[in-house]
C-alpha cells in the first residue's frame, strides 16, 4: 500500500473515479492549469483533458448551477469551491436547487453534484479562509454532508461520495492536508507516513457514507468529533489520562447516531467538540439527540466544546481552535461531576 | 444632466388612473431589421440587440429577411396550441376562483413565446423554464389531464402533492422541474449545453427569465459561463413589461433594451417582437443553428405583455391601469396570428370560433377526467407518507422512523 | 389602545420609526408603490416619499448588498426579504458582509441594517414559500435573530431592531399575520381582536432584545418555542391538560436562556418545538443548552418537535406542520417518561 | 464556426516556457481617443469601452483631449506615492519570506491605479477598494507604521489582530475595510452612493475589482443598482491580466473588454491604459465629474499587469511566463511617469535613484518603529481576549462568559 497524505489521497479518488467513469468531470477556480490552490487536482488535467478538467470562473454559484446542469445532462460533476468560506455566493444553487431537484420532480430530474471544499482553521488564514460552516449544511434536507479525517477515509469517502447519486457537500479540513494535528501548534509538524490511515491503496476502495467510526475505543467517556479536532481530541484524552472512547462522527447527515449512542449508554458521559463556532453548530444536534436516546445512562451532562461564537480571528487562531487544552478542560470537567 | 447627484427611482409610464403609454417602446417596422448569416461576428450583429425583428407587418402579412415561410398547416398547428395554452389558463384561473386549486399563473399574451420556441427546438433539445411557459410542456407533449393533475395535487399528479400548481416538469418532453427560487435555472441550462458539447453531442439548451428576474445574480452566472465556454444555449428574457408591481425599468430596462445585456460578454443579443410568433420562431431557429455549429450562446429578448395578473394572488389593478393590455403595440399573439392566417386565406373567423369552441370542450373534458384523479376535497387522495420519498436516492434512516412517526400519528395519535 | 394584526403592527413600527429618524429607509421588492406582497409597507411611500420608500430590483444580494453601503453611510436601512425562502441569494451578504464588518474593522465601520423576511408554512405556499430557515443564522455570529409571535411583540422587537445598531434578521411568522392560529386548520380563522397582544399601542414603544417570555405560567412541563408554534403549544397543552409553562423564545439570539433554565429546573421536564425541519435545528441549540444547565433537574429527556426532516410539501402542509396533534403527542411522551 | 456544438477552453496565449505574447491586447495610440462632455449619452460614448484611453506617447509625452495637464509639482508627488507603495511592499514582502509575517499581496505594476484615483477623488468621497489597492490607504492618509502594524497584527494594529496582513481600513480616510470575500465591496459602494444622493450630499463612491471577480454575482447586483438609480459611483475593473493561475479570459474578457459589461445597462464604460497615471487619472475625473452631476454609475477598465504573484502563497512561474511583465507592451507605470518627467525636464535619473534610497530609508524607519509594537514573535502583544470585542455593539451574555473562561483557561486551564 502507498502512503499518502490528504492531499494525494484526495487527487488519488478523483484519478481513480475519472478512470474508471468518463462522466465524472472536474471544475472549480484553479483547479485545471494549475493543479488548484492546494494542490488536490495536480495532473489531471494533463491527464483527462481540458474537457473534464475545467478552470471555471470565480463565481461560486455560476459553478454551482452549471454542475448541476452538467449533472443533469448525465455527468457526475466535481466541484471544488476554494475555500468554504466562499460557499456562501452559491448557497441559493446547493439548497433550492441541488438539495431539492429530486425531491420537487419526484425522482424524475437529480443531479448527483458532489462539492469539495477545504474547511477549518490553523493555517493563519484569518475569518475568512478558516471557517466550518457544515452546521449550516446539515440542517438543509436533500444533501449530505461529510467530513473525514485522516487520507485513508478522505480517499474512500470521496469515491463514495462522487459515486452516490445524493449530492454531497464534502469538506476537507485543511490543516490536516499534510499529516495529523494534535492541537499543538507549537510542536514540529507531524506527517502522515507515521499514521497507520496514512496508507492508502492505491486503486478502487469506498468508505461507506453514513457510518461513524471509533477511533479509540475506551469506557469512561464518549467524545464525539470530527475533522481536525478528532486528533486533538484523542490527545486531549491521553494527556488527562481518561479512559475515552474518542468517535469520528465522519458522515454528519446522513449521521451514524447509532454508535454514538451506544458508546454514550455504555460510557454514561459524552463529549463533543468541534471547530466551528458552537452556538447553533452542528454539535448542538449532536447533544440533542444523544441526550434524547441516553438520558437514563448519563451520569453528567453532555458538553460541547466548539470555537467561540466570534469570527475566526487571524492572530489569535490557538485561542479561537478549540485545542488541547480546552478539550482536557471538558473532559475534566465532564468526569469531575458526580452522578 | 442636472446639477448635483441625485436618485433616480424608475417610474412606469403609467398606474392606475392614467392613460396607458407605451411611447417608451422602440419598435421598428415589420421586415426592416437584417438577417445575418449564422456565422457573423458578434460585433457585426449588435444591430440586432437594438432593433425589433418583426414578421407580420400592420396589414398581417408575412415579410422581410427573418420570414421563415412556415406552412400554414404548420401555422393552423400553431395556432391550436396557442389557443389552446389560453383557454387552458382562462379555465385554470376560474377553477382556482372557485377554490378548487391553491394558485394559479397564467400566460396570457404571452403564448407565442412557448409555441414558437417550442416548435423551433429539437425533442432532443432541453428546455428550463420559467413558471410562465406552460406551452412549452404542452407542445413538448404533456397532456392536459396531467397538468390539472399537478395543479390538483390528486393521486395522478407528477408531482405527488410536493409542488405549487403549475410547476411541472417533464423528463420525457426534455422540460425541466419549475423552481421557486427565480432565473436558478439559467446557470442550469448552461451547464447542461456545457455536458452536451463535452459529451460531443449536438443538443443544445434553451432558458427563459423574465425581465424582472435578470437582476438576480444566477442571470450574469448564466451568462458568464455561457460567454466563457461557448456553450451551445439559447438564454431568453420574456420582457412582458412587468414583474410583479414594479415595471421593466425596475429591473435596468430604462437605458438599453435587455437583448443587450450579454453584448459586454460577447453575446449576441436579438430583439424580437414576443407576440410574432413567425419572428419568434424564425429568430430561435437562427440562434439554435448557430449554436448546434459551434457558434456558442445567444441572447433573445422577447417583447411582449403580461395580459393577466402576475398569479392568482395578486391584483393588477393597483398598480397599472385596467387596460393596458389593450394599449400593448404589438397586440395579442393570437389576434395576430389568426389575422395573419386569415388574410392569407388559411383560416377564417367561423373556423377561429369552432376551435376555441372544441379546445374549450377538450379542456373541460381533461378536467372532468382530472377530477376522478382526486381534488382538494374529495378523494381519491394521495398518501402522505410519500413526502418522505425523493428526498434522498439512499434516504437516511431518520426519515424512514419519521414517516412511521407520521402514519402512527395520523392513525392514532401516538409517537412522536 | 388600536387593535392591530400582525401586518399593521409591523407597518406601524416602520411608520413610527421613519416619522422619528429622517435615516431610517425601507428597501425591497413590491415595497413601494405597491405597498409589499403582503401589505407590510403600504401607505408609506405615500407618506414619505420614493427616496425612503424604494422598489428594489428582484436580486436578493443586491439589496442586502445595498442596504449595506446604505448603513455605511448614516442610513438605517429596512429591507424586505420577500420570503424567508428567498434569502439564500443575498447569503454571502448577510454573512460575510453585514455580520463581520463591525469585527474586521474594530467597530470603524458598521451597518444597522434589518432584514425583514415573511417565514414559515400554512398558506399552502410549497416547498419555496414556507420555510424557516432561523437556525442557519443563530449559527453566524455577528447578527441577531428575532422572531415575535404576536403583532404588540412584532411591533415593539420590530422597533427596537431597526434603532439596534446591530444587524438583525426580523422573521415574521406569516401564518398568524391575521390572527393567531392554534394548530388547526379546519377551524375558522380568528383575528388579532381577540387576543390581549392584537392590542398596540399607536405609538413609540420596545420591546427588548434577548428577552423570552413567558405566555402561559405552568408547574408540570416547559415548551420552549417560537413563531407561530407558541400559539400551537399553547392548545396543544390545553389539549392534554397538563400545566405547562409556554416560553415564547422572541429572541433566538441573543439568547435568554436563564428564563428557559429557570422554567425548566422549575418543570423538571422540557419539550422544544419549532417549524423548522428538525434535524439541525435551532431547536437543538436549546436542547442542548438546556440539558447542559438543567441535567440534575431533568426528570425526562428533553424532546424536540419540529418539521419533518423533507421540503415542505404543497399539499401535504398539516401534515408537514408540527400542528396541535403532534405536539400534544410530544407533551405526553415527555410527561409519561417516569423520573 | 466550427460545424458541430463543442466546449471552448479560454487559453492564455502563453503558458511557462512559452514566448510572452500580448497581441491580444487591443491597444490605440497616446491621446487617439475622443474627449466626450461628461453630460454625454451613455450610447453616443460607447467608443470609450472598446478604444484604450491613454495621454503619455511613445515618446513619454503627454498628449490629446484626455492629457489632465497637471503641474510638475503634482505629478512629482504622485511619483512619489508610486514609489513609495512600491518600496512598501518589496519590503514587506521580503519581510513576509523572513516568515516574520503571515501574509502578503503587493501591487507591483499596479501602482498608478491607486494613486492616479486618489488623485482624482475628494476626501469626502468614499472608497470600497479591493486587496490590490493598499496605495489609496496610503495617498488618503494611512502612515506606514499603522500599516506595518496591521500587517504584523501587534498591539497597535488597527484590526487588533483580527485580519489577515493587507485587510486595513480607515474610516478617518474614508477607505473602506478589505473583505476575502470577493466583490462584495461593489454593492455596498453602489449603496453607500445611493444614500448620498437620498441625503442631497455630492459625495461620490468608488469601488475596485479585479478581472476574475467580475464574474461574482456581486459585480452583476452593483451594475443592475446603479444602473437603475443612477448611483453616483465610479464601479472599477482592474485588468491585470490575471485572476490566481486563471487568465482573464477564464472572467469571460476574450471577446469584448470588461469595459463594456455595462453598456447594455446604460452604463457607460471606459477603457484605460491602467499604467499611464495621467490618462486615468483624466478619466477618473471625468466619471466623477458626471457623477457628481448627476450623470450616475461610470465602469473604468484599467488594463494593467499584475507584475508579482498573486499573494505570498502563490508561485506564478508554475501557470506563466517568467518574463511575462518585462514584455507587457504598457510597461511599468513606475518607469513611465518617471520618462515623462525626465524629458519635460523635471526630474533625473539621480533624482529618481535618490527618492527611492530615501524612500527605502523611510520604510525601514517605520519598520522599525512597527516592531516596537510586537512582532509575531516578541511582545508586546495584544491582549487576546480582545478577540470577543466588536461582535456586536450589544453582545449577549455568552459572549462575556466565554472570554472569562478563555482567560481562566489561559491562566489556569481551568473550566471550559
Ligand atoms: C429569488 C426570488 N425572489 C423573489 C421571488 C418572488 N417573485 C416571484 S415572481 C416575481 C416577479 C418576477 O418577474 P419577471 O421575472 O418579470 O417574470 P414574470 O412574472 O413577468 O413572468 C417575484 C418578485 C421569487 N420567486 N424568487
Ligand atoms: C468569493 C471568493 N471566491 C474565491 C476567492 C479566492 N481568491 C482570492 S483572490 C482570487 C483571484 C482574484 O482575481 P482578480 O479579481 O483578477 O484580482 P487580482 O488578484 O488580479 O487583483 C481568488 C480566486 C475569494 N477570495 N473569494
Ligand atoms: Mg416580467
Ligand atoms: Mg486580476
Amino acid at each position: 500500500m502507498a502512503q499518502m497524505n490528504m492531499i494525494e489521497a484526495i487527487r488519488s479518488a478523483m484519478d481513480v473515479v475519472m478512470d474508471k467513469d468518463p462522466n465524472v468531470i472536474v471544475l472549480g477556480q484553479d483547479v485545471g492549469y494549475f493543479g488548484g490552490v492546494f494542490r488536490c487536482t495536480d495532473g489531471l488535467l494533463r491527464k483527462y483533458g481540458d474537457h473534464r478538467v475545467i478552470d471555471a470562473p470565480i463565481a461560486e454559484g455560476g459553478i454551482v448551477g452549471a454542475a448541476i446542469g452538467m449533472g443533469l445532462n448525465g455527468l457526475r460533476p466535481v466541484a471544488e469551491i476554494q475555500f468554504a468560506d466562499y460557499i456562501y455566493p452559491g448557497f441559493d444553487q446547493v439548497v433550492s436547487e441541488l438539495a431539492r431537484i429530486r425531491y420537487r420532480s419526484c425522482g424524475e430530474f437529480w443531479s448527483p453534484v458532489t462539492i469539495r471544499t477545504p474547511c477549518g482553521g490553523g493555517i493563519r488564514g484569518g475569518q475568512t479562509h478558516s471557517q466550518s460552516p457544515e452546521a449550516i449544511f446539515t440542517h438543509v434536507s436533500g444533501i449530505k454532508t461529510v467530513m473525514p479525517s485522516n487520507p485513508y477515509d478522505a480517499k474512500g469517502l470521496l469515491i463514495a461520495s462522487i459515486e452516490s447519486d445524493d449530492p454531497i457537500i464534502f469538506f476537507e479540513p485543511k490543516r490536516i492536508y499534510n499529516g495529523p494535528f494534535d492541537g499543538d501548534p507549537e510542536k514540529p509538524a507531524v506527517s502522515w507516513a507515521s499514521h497507520p490511515k496514512g496508507e492508502v491503496p492505491e486503486g478502487y476502495y469506498t468508505v461507506p457514507i453514513g457510518k461513524a467510526e471509533i477511533v479509540r475505543p475506551g469506557d469512561e467517556l464518549t467524545i464525539v468529533t470530527y475533522g481536525t479536532l478528532v486528533h486533538v481530541a484523542a490527545a486531549a484524552a491521553e494527556a488527562v489520562g481518561v479512559d475515552a472512547e474518542v468517535i469520528d462522527v465522519r458522515s454528519l447527515s446522513p449521521l451514524d447516531a447509532d454508535t454514538l449512542i451506544e458508546s454514550v449508554k455504555k460510557t454514561g458521559r459524552c463529549l463533543i467538540a468541534h471547530e466551528a463556532t458552537r452556538f447553533g453548530g452542528y454539535g448542538a444536534e449532536l447533544s440533542a439527540t444523544l441526550q434524547r436516546e441516553c438520558f437514563y445512562y448519563l451520569e453528567a451532562p453532555i458538553r460541547r466544546v466548539g470555537g467561540w461564537d466570534t469570527p475566526y480571528p487571524h492572530a489569535f487562531e490557538w485561542q479561537y481552535f478549540p485545542g488541547k487544552k480546552r478539550l482536557a478542560a471538558g473532559i475534566r470537567k465532564v468526569m469531575e461531576t458526580a452522578a | 444632466m442636472a446639477n448635483k447627484s441625485r436618485l433616480h427611482i424608475p417610474k412606469p409610464t403609467a398606474r392606475p388612473g392614467d392613460e396607458p403609454d407605451f411611447s417608451y417602446l422602440d419598435l421598428s417596422p415589420a421586415g426592416s431589421v437584417d438577417k445575418p448569416p449564422v456565422a457573423s461576428r458578434t460585433r457585426d450583429i449588435e444591430y440586432l440587440s437594438s432593433g425589433l425583428v418583426r414578421v407580420l407587418d400592420e396589414e398581417h402579412h408575412a415579410v422581410g429577411p427573418w420570414n421563415p415561410t412556415l406552412d400554414p398547416s404548420a401555422l393552423q398547428v400553431a395556432m391550436r396550441w396557442m389557443m389552446l395554452n389560453r383557454v387552458f389558463d382562462q379555465r385554470m384561473w376560474q377553477i382556482q376562483r372557485q377554490g378548487r386549486i391553491s394558485f394559479y399563473m397564467e400566460a396570457a399574451g404571452e403564448e407565442a413565446v412557448s409555441i414558437a420556441q417550442g416548435m423551433a427546438l429539437r425533442p432532443g433539445d432541453m428546455c428550463f423554464p420559467s413558471y410562465r411557459n406552460q406551452g412549452l410542456y404542452m407542445y413538448r407533449g404533456m397532456n392536459l389531464v396531467d397538468m390539472m393533475c399537478q395543479c390538483l395535487s390528486n393521486t395522478r399528479d407528477m408531482c405527488k402533492g410536493r409542488q405549487l400548481p403549475i410547476m411541472y416538469h417533464s423528463k420525457e418532453g426534455n422540460v425541466f422541474s419549475i423552481s421557486g427560487n427565480l432565473a436558478t435555472q439559467y446557470p442550469h441550462a448552461v451547464g447542461w449545453a456545457m455536458a452536451s458539447a463535452i459529451k460531443g453531442e449536438d443538443h443544445i439548451a434553451a432558458s427563459w427569465v423574465g425581465d424582472g428576474s435578470t437582476a438576480e445574480a444566477d442571470f450574469h452566472h448564466a451568462l458568464t459561463f455561457a460567454a466563457v465556454y461557448q456553450a451551445p444555449v439559447i438564454l431568453n428574457v420574456v420582457n412582458n413589461q412587468w414583474a410583479i408591481s414594479t415595471f421593466q425599468g425596475t429591473a435596468g430596462g430604462e437605458r438599453r433594451a435587455f437583448a443587450a445585456r450579454g453584448l459586454g460578454l460577447g453575446i449576441p443579443g436579438i430583439r424580437v417582437d414576443g407576440n410574432d410568433l413567425l419572428a419568434i420562431y424564425a429568430v430561435t431557429v437562427w440562434a439554435a443553428d448557430r449554436a448546434r455549429r459551434g457558434g456558442g450562446p445567444t441572447l433573445i429578448e422577447l417583447v411582449t405583455y403580461r395580459g393577466g395578473a402576475h398569479s392568482t394572488s395578486d391584483d393588477p389593478t393597483k398598480y397599472r391601469p385596467k387596460d393596458e393590455w389593450a394599449a400593448f403595440p404589438l397586440g395579442d399573439p393570437i389576434e395576430r396570428l389568426k389575422n395573419h392566417l386569415i388574410v392569407e386565406g388559411h383560416w377564417s373567423e367561423d373556423k377561429h370560433e369552432a376551435l376555441n369552441e372544441e379546445l374549450k370542450a377538450e379542456v373541460m373534458a381533461a378536467w372532468k377526467e382530472a377530477q376522478q384523479y382526486g381534488t382538494m376535497t374529495e378523494g381519491p387522495f394521495l398518501d402522505p407518507s410519500t413526502m418522505f420519498d425523493d428526498v434522498y436516492a439512499e434516504p437516511p434512516k431518520r426519515l424512514e422512523s419519521q414517516r412511521r412517526r407520521m402514519l402512527d400519528l395520523e392513525k392514532n395519535g401516538g409517537g412522536i
